[in-house]
């Protein structure tokens, strides 16, 4: 991991997607970030969709929000619990 | 303000006997409780075991959610639960119940704290079904 | 149609755990259950003890009651029991759980049940306060 | 009791009203039944307009109903059960 990535947290169907719990990408746009991961994971493609995102435990909606180098990105999707 | 007497996520056992027994008190005239159980068919097909997974933030956002509806209705004690880990079927997956001075109002929020623990809580259910196929449920 | 697995007017002592289990199921994914539980309080005013008279009609209606919701709700299995004679403080007068495939029906069933219960099952509640007066509720 | 009574059988307020469980009063309309009750048990007035009744365990709403010798009359105050 450089200095200059953001550290991506997936949990669920997206992890099962990824195959890791854990991945580092280039830091940029949420968009951005989201477009390294499906290069990088093409199962990840089907599963983004229905993803919601957390940086540093906030939740970010917008697609042109900055992720910023040493920040956490959460993918999380839908829940299902009950 | 009524009284937050549990709010868990974790990996033990649960039970609604010990919500209702924890809601329970001398102001209240009316106990509803909740319990989701897991099934052993969903959509038709036979569920072999079950895997909930909780997102770290899980504990907070059920602290949330029960500050919520204490905040929303009258009630005199809550208590919510929500199992992670594997769950046998039978058992229970998520546990409620809410006391009040009045029947209609802990009908009400018993049935709104349920419905926001599903809507709100970070948590994912992964199936293994009999004849080998799995799914993570709401993400199929 | 689902099933009633037990229908009780008597005077012993009623749990709501025991409803509960009652009406357990592998096809039920959602149980709820009410407790309507006696109060040391009524309007401010402290109640010193208090019993239940039944009619002798008050079994076969409650069948009828429990019939009635059973037809007008996707119910698993259902279990409802009132107490009548002396009841402690803090002690259940009646208690009902329903058991159905998912959530909202087990909200929607048990309430209806627990409303049609109040309007339709004839027993009366006598109480005592603690000031010596007493009151026979809805006829004062 | 005569043959030409009324089985009147009172529950809660009723039966505190009346200071019996059970009592009898000759046949006739359910009105005129009821006015034999308030004459021989004046607390009863006050308690019988919230009441509802049943002969031979049917209900009965009609106050021109005949109630008739032999038959039984229970006389229900409001229900209060849960």
């Amino acid at each position: 991991m450089g200095a200059e990535d953001v550290e991506v947290h997936l949990f669920a169907a997206a992890r099962a997607a990824v195959g890791e719990s854990v991945v580092h990408v280039p830091a940029g746009t949420l968009a951005e970030v989201l477009a390294a991961l499906e290069d990088g994971y093409p199962a990840f493609v089907a599963v983004r969709p229905r993803c919601s995102f957390l940086v540093d435990e906030v939740a970010v909606h917008d697609p042109g929000m900055a992720v910023a180098a040493g920040s956490r990105l959460d993918v999380l999707p839908p829940f299902a619990g009950g | 303000m009524g009284e937050i007497r549990l709010v868990e996520v974790g990996e033990a056992l649960l039970s609604v006997t010990t919500v209702e027994e924890l809601v329970a008190d001398p102001r209240a005239g009316a106990i509803v409780s909740f319990g989701g159980n897991v099934r052993d068919h969903d959509h038709g097909r036979s569920v072999a075991r079950l895997t909930y997974e909780g997102h770290p933030s899980a504990q907070a956002v059920l602290a949330e959610v029960a500050k919520e509806i204490d905040a929303r209705f009258d009630v005199v004690a809550l208590a919510v639960a929500h199992r992670v880990g594997p769950i046998a079927i039978g058992e229970a997956a998520l546990v409620a119940a809410v006391s009040t001075a009045h029947r209609g109002e802990a009908f009400a929020a018993c049935q709104a704290l349920v419905d926001l623990v599903k809507e709100r809580l970070p948590v994912w259910k992964h199936q293994v079904f009999t004849d080998g196929t799995d799914e993570w449920v709401n993400c199929a």
